[in-house]
């Protein structure tokens, strides 16, 4: 098994890209650059979902994520700024120490006891070009039905719920 | 893609979704709270697919089988989307409601619910 | 790439249509008929000083325009511009991907990040404002305009741009004989989607009467107040090229993309023998030179772009919310259901009754439609309320039809 | 055969019409007052109509078929799935309940009519019409019910709905209480109805199993194959069961030990009063006794049981009628002693001529309802019939279409009521069905009917003439209401409510029923014919109790409800002189009404209660019975209440509960110490959790190698 192929590479670059993002998300001093971060670190994985040939999914993952939830969290971010200015930066407490504790102790369980074993696996047994539009459009609509519609039902509680908090009460 | 482990992309979504808790521990500002939850729900979906690429566990090899668990896992990841878009609505909802009454937003003075 | 030709072309055409239908010259001095302006403002721009404000954010304030820029040129990479002509395969600018409606979604989604990054960076409250306004009018319009597309994809039955185009060649509404091609803009819901996406499209442009952003007399010049010289010029090419982009996708889903006219000329051949050699050569003619009929169209739409723009005035904050929310949704949303009724009822009873079916209920909801929208025009609605609290957190009662200047920011 | 779709419409419609006017209505009046109303009022009406056609329809098709075939079962979805027993939404279309669905539609939909022009000024519109078209809803489930479950359904599903509108305007404590007592004493007999349910199942279920009706034991084409034989091999049991479906019936339809809701029940609404209280739901137990009359064939005791409870409720109530000066209490006891008759007839065996007086009784009892309501709405709202006098120089068409009503009612020839009192009295008189022994109570219960007529047509004259007729306009007199002496207790009950100690019928609305300027009864007030929307529904009902009896006459309606002649039923003897003596009767007690009240007010009825006859206060307090009933029944309940409440309530319940508390609230201060309320350290246990679990699963859980 030999690990240098372009496409390893490549995906080592991307991972990396992706990685310093989700880092510049948190430990950024201020949510607008933490929420640019987080941009970047959607189209890499959008980027890396067209590696897993899901060319679909990572469309939409640019439409629905960078498309339409970042910028809502911009909106807000911007309407927050506005307001105060001075950012709420993480200080270094007791809380830090014992959360980077923990996530050390979860990469290293599950890195080491459950990850290295797809080490080895290396071809994708996928068959390529599968999960085109109509594909998913069939397994959306017939065997995937009843999640589809509890979604549909949790995205309108949704709408809901948003008008509902963001309506000022009528004087 | 060819020649990349499995293990990478799954190592790469634990990197994220661990950098994702650590935010959600450490920043008081709730937006970026949620950022990070968007940052453990997209490293969740990262995962779904890069199973759904390899399937690793499943024992037969007929393409149609295949195929439709691959398609299962990309399932997964639209339902998270959509979750991931509701959740957001609603909480940056909250989030605004919540600045409405005061204009600094900071996750530990919203302890009223103190016991 | 032409449009990068033609992009220049567009701002002067836009300068003189405007200048004419203002009853004025317009820029005549520079090359004939004043046709090198485009180049001497760009070299104007290109020599001036780059100013960078103090306070701003260096990062993303230099980041913004190459990300209103890059949308804008990505947009129409995947349009067909020519049908495969012999050994040559389809002509697009980059690939004719089998999601390309998605994937021009989610570039046109991506175009607000550079206003944006840009209205923020400034350090500057009115760029804010600016900025603000162009994340929530995107946020509104893309739905309609998701929704407009959508209808189109279900027609054609492929996100395919190609098959879009290829399935406009069919003939009109599914006739037998019709020697005239099926234009979506020609079916009652295509043009009804048609109307929506060319709405969403000058609003997710930010040009007028959508161009609140940069609304001058209320926002200095909206979120590029604070650049200048290149970053400026920038911005300015990425309006016009996201116009022409725009132009040709519209052209290719509504308007039959690369094809002349709307006429079968094969079929018409086969119908009356006598005009064969004439359709023969028209069939050729608008077959080989199908980019140029496709740019065209495109410039079309740029010059309903222009005429829009010389004609309506700006809308203000709360009727553009109105417009997206109440008004181009509920439309769309509708729209796609007629579209679902007429391929259910053209399958199961036939062309001529489905059609029937579906006119009679597009009438039908038609008309209920309107009432809504009637009875919601009479409502009042309480968006500058809030949007008070977006300048200063500090006043916040200020009920609806409070037209103090606070009151109709943003 | 009726085909599922016609039941459905005739079913669904009104249940649409009350969905509208319950979901749409209030918006609908809100948004768009008068017209919305209108709207409203025409929605109402029309989905009754509509289920009116639609069993006009159904009727004719039935018609279409010959006799043995004209009753068809409609099952439209199933309920209850057990093993040995299963009540599906079935539906029975037969003469009978077609003939009660005709009614119950028809008539219906004429009050319908009248309500929208009486009810036009209230500012519940909407829900009164709710109510209303629940009820045609309910009744038609009762009427067309399948089994005996699903219309035990229609059955409280129509006490619901009077109780609903009797307490219409709850504000008024009055009314509220009313309705609570037609409620809870309806209650005793739905008991009855329950019981009589499970022991007829346990019955049929103890002799033939549910194998035979492949466990739809309870349908009634099942039950008329099986009750015969079962009935007539446990004789006493079907006395009990007899008997239990009769409580239900007396609770329904008002007789005698459970009668006195009725009288305060015209609390409602006037068009409740004639549609629920009048023409349709207090029949409905004669309907009861027409569906299983096999049982009491089978039970002589029972039938003997019933003839002697509406002959003596007949007398009772027609006596009480006399004391009874509110115009719609006076009608009220006269429903209760008409449906008396209708008791006397099934009981006898005439139960076609039960469900034929029922009828009759529909149109005209419908029609003085009306009438009444007419007058109230146009005398101010005032029900007292000694304020009224010479009303029918201003109200000249329900004067006209009362005076026919008042000939229906009372029995004179021609009219509706002489042929369906005629057929009572031949099947009371000549039918030996109720006869144990020696004695036959058919034929006494026949007597006393007879009487009654006869008092029938005088009290009903002095309500025409203390109404319409007379020498002065009684409101206009100097002698007013305020110096008159009204003796301790001589009241009814329902007219002496305190009011409501805690205000919480008038905290809930504070005027809800406040229909219209309150302009009181004063010298001059002028009253006024009503609107066409009123007087034309009564003109409809007019020209039916003319015709109706002719129309529907006895033998007829016989072979359409009975074509299979019930079998135990013995032939009618003929007697000769029960129809002239009926006749006279009814005219002889026209003619002394009429003469005795020529004037108007004599004045041992006037205002001053201390000149009454004392035997006319004695019926105006029911003849003591309402006292005992009441004083009974209440001193009984508090009793019983405190003594549960001190044993169990504050020993046992509260206990437990109290204990329960303690618990709870100790544990949570233990709890609260982990609320710090800083949603990061939530965040961060989660992560711990997590981190454990993973731990966890990977030591222990893990079963390495995929």
């Amino acid at each position: 098994m030999n690990l240098i192929n372009p496409n390893f590479i490549s995906f080592v670059i991307l991972a990396l890209i992706a990685v310093g993002a989700s880092l510049g998300v948190v430990f950024c001093k201020n949510p607008v650059r933490s929420a640019i971060c987080l941009v970047i670190s959607f189209c890499v994985l959008a980027v890396l979902y067209f590696t897993l040939s899901a060319e679909m999914l990572g469309i939409t993952q640019i439409v629905v994520y960078a498309g339409a939830i970042m910028v809502l969290f911009l909106f807000v971010v911007m309407l927050l700024t506005t307001a105060n200015q001075e950012s709420l930066n993480p200080k270094l407490d007791w809380r830090l120490i014992l959360a980077s504790l923990f996530a050390v102790g979860l990469i290293a369980v599950i890195g080491f006891r459950a990850l290295l074993p797809f080490n080895q696996t290396i071809t994708p047994r996928a068959p390529d070009g599968y999960g085109g539009p109509q594909e998913l459009g069939m397994a959306l609509f017939t065997r995937f039905g009843y999640p589809f519609e509890a979604i549909s039902l949790l995205l309108m509680v949704g709408i809901v719920g948003s008008i509902l908090l963001a309506k000022r009460r009528v004087r | 893609m060819n020649g990349v482990p499995l293990g990478g992309y799954l190592l790469l979504g634990l990197l994220m979704f661990a950098i994702g808790v650590l935010g959600v521990v450490l920043r008081r500002s709730p937006v970026v709270i949620f950022m990070c939850i968007e940052l453990m729900l997209n490293a969740a979906n990262l995962t779904f697919l890069s199973f759904a690429r390899y399937l690793p566990s499943l024992r037969s090899d007929d393409p149609a089988m295949l195929s439709r668990q691959a398609v299962s896992g990309e399932m997964m990841v639209i339902f998270v989307m959509a979750i991931a878009a509701a959740e957001v609505a609603v909480g940056l909802g909250i989030i605004m409601a919540i600045f409405r009454l005061r204009d600094k937003v900071d996750v530990d003075d919203l302890n009223v619910l103190r016991g | 790439m032409p449009i990068f030709m033609v992009m220049p072309l567009c701002i002067w055409l836009e300068r003189r249509l405007l200048a004419f239908m203002q009853d004025r010259l317009g820029p005549n001095r520079v090359g004939p008929m004043g046709l090198l302006q485009p180049v001497a403002d760009g070299a104007k721009l290109f020599f001036k000083e780059d100013i960078m404000p103090a306070g701003v954010d260096r990062f993303i304030y230099i980041l913004a325009p190459a990300v209103a820029l890059f949308p804008a040129v990505t947009l129409g990479a995947v349009v067909p511009y020519a049908a495969p002509i012999g050994t040559y395969g389809l002509l697009t600018p980059v690939a004719d991907v089998n999601i390309g409606v998605l994937y021009i979604l989610a570039m046109s989604s991506l175009g607000v990040y550079g206003t944006v990054f840009a209205g923020y960076s400034g350090n500057n409250k009115f760029s804010l404002l600016g900025g603000l306004r162009a994340s929530a009018q995107l946020i509104s319009y893309e739905l309609a305009m998701g929704m407009a597309l959508a209808c189109m994809v279900m027609v054609s039955g492929s996100l395919k741009i190609s098959d879009i185009v290829l399935s406009q060649e069919s003939p009109l509404w599914g006739i037998k004989g019709v020697d005239i091609e099926n234009w979506n803009a020609f079916t009652p819901f295509g043009f009804l989607a048609m109307i929506i996406f060319l709405v969403c499209m000058i609003a997710e442009t930010n040009r007028p009467p959508f161009d609140l952003p940069e609304a001058e007399n209320e926002l200095v010049a909206g979120y590029h107040t604070e650049y200048s010289s290149m970053k400026f010029a920038t911005f300015y090419m990425g309006e016009y090229l996201a116009m022409l982009m725009f132009g040709t996708v519209f052209a290719s889903v509504f308007l039959g993309g690369y094809n002349f006219l709307p006429i079968n000329w094969h079929a018409w051949a086969m119908a009356n023998s006598g005009a064969a050699p004439l359709c023969d050569f028209m069939e050729k003619f608008s077959y080989y030179l199908g980019p140029v009929w496709l740019l065209g169209k495109a410039i079309g739409v740029v010059v309903g772009y222009i005429w829009i723009r010389a004609t309506l005035p700006r809308l203000r904050y709360d009727q553009l919310m109105n417009l997206g929310w109440r008004t181009l949704l509920p439309a769309a949303v509708g729209n796609l259901m007629v579209v679902a009724l007429w391929i259910t009822a053209t399958a199961t009873y036939g062309t001529g009754i489905g059609w029937l079916i579906t006119l009679v209920v597009m009438a039908i909801w038609l008309g209920i439609y309107a009432v809504t929208v009637r009875i919601n025009r009479s409502k009042g609605i309480q968006f500058e309320e809030r949007s008070v609290m977006m300048v200063n957190p500090s006043v916040t009662t200020i009920s609806a039809n409070d037209k103090s200047p606070e009151a109709v920011v943003l | 055969m009726p085909n599922n779709s016609l039941v459905i419409l005739l079913l669904l419609l009104p249940i649409l019409g009350f969905v509208i006017e319950a979901f749409l209505g209030k918006q609908i009046v809100k948004s768009s007052g008068e017209s919305g109303k209108r709207l409203l009022g025409a929605v109402a009406v029309l989905v009754v109509v509509g289920s009116f056609a639609a069993a006009v329809k159904l009727a004719i098709d039935l018609a279409g078929n010959d006799p043995s075939m004209r009753s068809q079962m409609v099952t439209l979805a199933p309920w209850i799935n057990l093993a040995g027993l299963k009540v599906p939404f079935e539906f029975l279309i037969d003469p009978l309940s077609i003939t009660m669905a005709l009614i119950v539609t028809g008539v219906g939909a004429l009050i319908h009519l009248y309500a929208t022009g009486y009810m036009v000024k209230d500012k519940d519109y909407s829900r009164f019409f709710t109510y209303m078209n629940l009820f045609i809803f309910s009744m038609l489930v009762l009427v067309t019910a399948g089994n005996l479950v699903v219309m035990f359904i229609g059955w409280e599903g129509v006490g619901l709905c009077s109780y609903l509108l009797i307490g219409f305007w709850y504000s008024d404590h009055a009314n509220a209480k009313a309705a609570n007592k037609a409620f809870i004493v309806t209650r005793i007999g739905d008991v009855g109805f329950m019981l009589g349910i499970f022991m007829l199942f346990t019955l049929i279920i103890g002799q033939v199993g549910s194998g035979a009706s492949d466990g739809r034991t309870l349908s009634f084409d099942n039950l008329i194959d099986t009750l015969p034989g079962v009935m007539h091999s446990h004789p006493s049991v079907a006395v009990i069961i007899a008997l239990l479906f009769f409580l239900a019936a007396v609770g329904k339809s008002a007789q005698f030990p459970l009668y006195f809701w009725l009288p305060d029940a015209m609390a409602g609404p006037t068009p409740v009063s004639a549609l629920i209280h009048a023409a349709t739901m207090v029949t409905s137990g004669v309907f009861l006794l027409n569906r299983l009359y096999l049982i009491y064939e089978a039970a002589p005791i029972a039938a003997a049981v019933v003839t002697i409870i509406g002959a003596f409720t007949a007398i009772f109530a027609a006596l009480i009628a006399f004391s009874q000066t509110d115009i719609k209490k006076v009608l009220a006891y006269s429903t209760v002693s008409q449906v008396g008759y209708m008791f006397v007839a099934c009981g006898a065996g005439g139960f076609s001529a039960g469900i034929f007086h029922l009828a009759t009784h529909a149109f005209f009892k419908a029609l003085l309802f009306l009438g009444a309501g007419a007058v109230i709405h146009s005398m101010a709202h005032n029900q007292d019939m000694r304020n009224y006098g010479k009303l029918a120089k201003y109200l000249p068409i329900t004067a006209i279409t009362m005076f026919i009503a008042f000939l229906a009612i009372s029995g004179i020839p021609f009219f509706a009521g002489y042929y369906s009192k005629e057929a009572i009295f031949s099947a009371s008189v000549g039918g030996s069905f109720a006869k144990i022994g020696s004695v036959n109570f058919g034929q006494i219960a026949g007597y006393v009917a007879i009487f009654t007529a006869f008092l029938t047509a005088i009290y009903m004259a002095r309500l025409t003439w203390l109404t319409f007729f007379g020498r002065e306009e009684r409101w206009r007199l100097i002698e007013p209401h305020h110096d008159s002496v009204q003796l301790a207790g001589a009241l009814p009950e329902c007219v002496s409510y305190s009011d409501d100690p805690n205000g919480w019928y008038k905290a809930i609305e504070p005027e809800s029923n406040a229909t219209e300027p309150e302009h009181t009864l004063d010298k001059d007030h002028e009253p006024h014919e009503v609107g066409a929307s009123m007087w034309i529904p009564m003109v409809i009902l007019a020209v039916l109790s003319v015709v109706g009896g002719y129309a529907l006459d006895a033998g007829r309606l016989e072979a359409w409800l009975y074509p299979v002649a019930p079998s135990s039923v013995p032939k009618l003897a003929e007697v000769p002189w029960v129809t002239p003596v009926g006749i006279a009767a009814a005219v002889l007690g026209a003619l002394v009404g009429g003469f005795y009240y020529w004037k108007g007010l004599p004045a041992n009825e006037g205002w001053n209660m201390s000149k009454w006859n004392p035997l006319r206060i004695f019926a105006l307090n029911q003849f003591g019975f309402n006292s005992i009933v009441s004083d009974g029944s209440s001193e009984a309940g508090k009793e019983i209440g405190a003594a549960l409440n001190v044993g169990v309530d504050k020993g046992i319940i509260e206990g437990i509960l109290g204990g329960l508390a303690l618990c709870s609230t100790g544990i949570g201060d233990l709890l609260k110490k982990l609320q710090s309320g800083y949603a990061r350290s939530y965040a961060l246990l989660m992560l711990a959790g997590a981190v454990v679990l993973t731990v966890w699963i990977a030591v222990v859980g893990y079963r390495g190698g995929f």
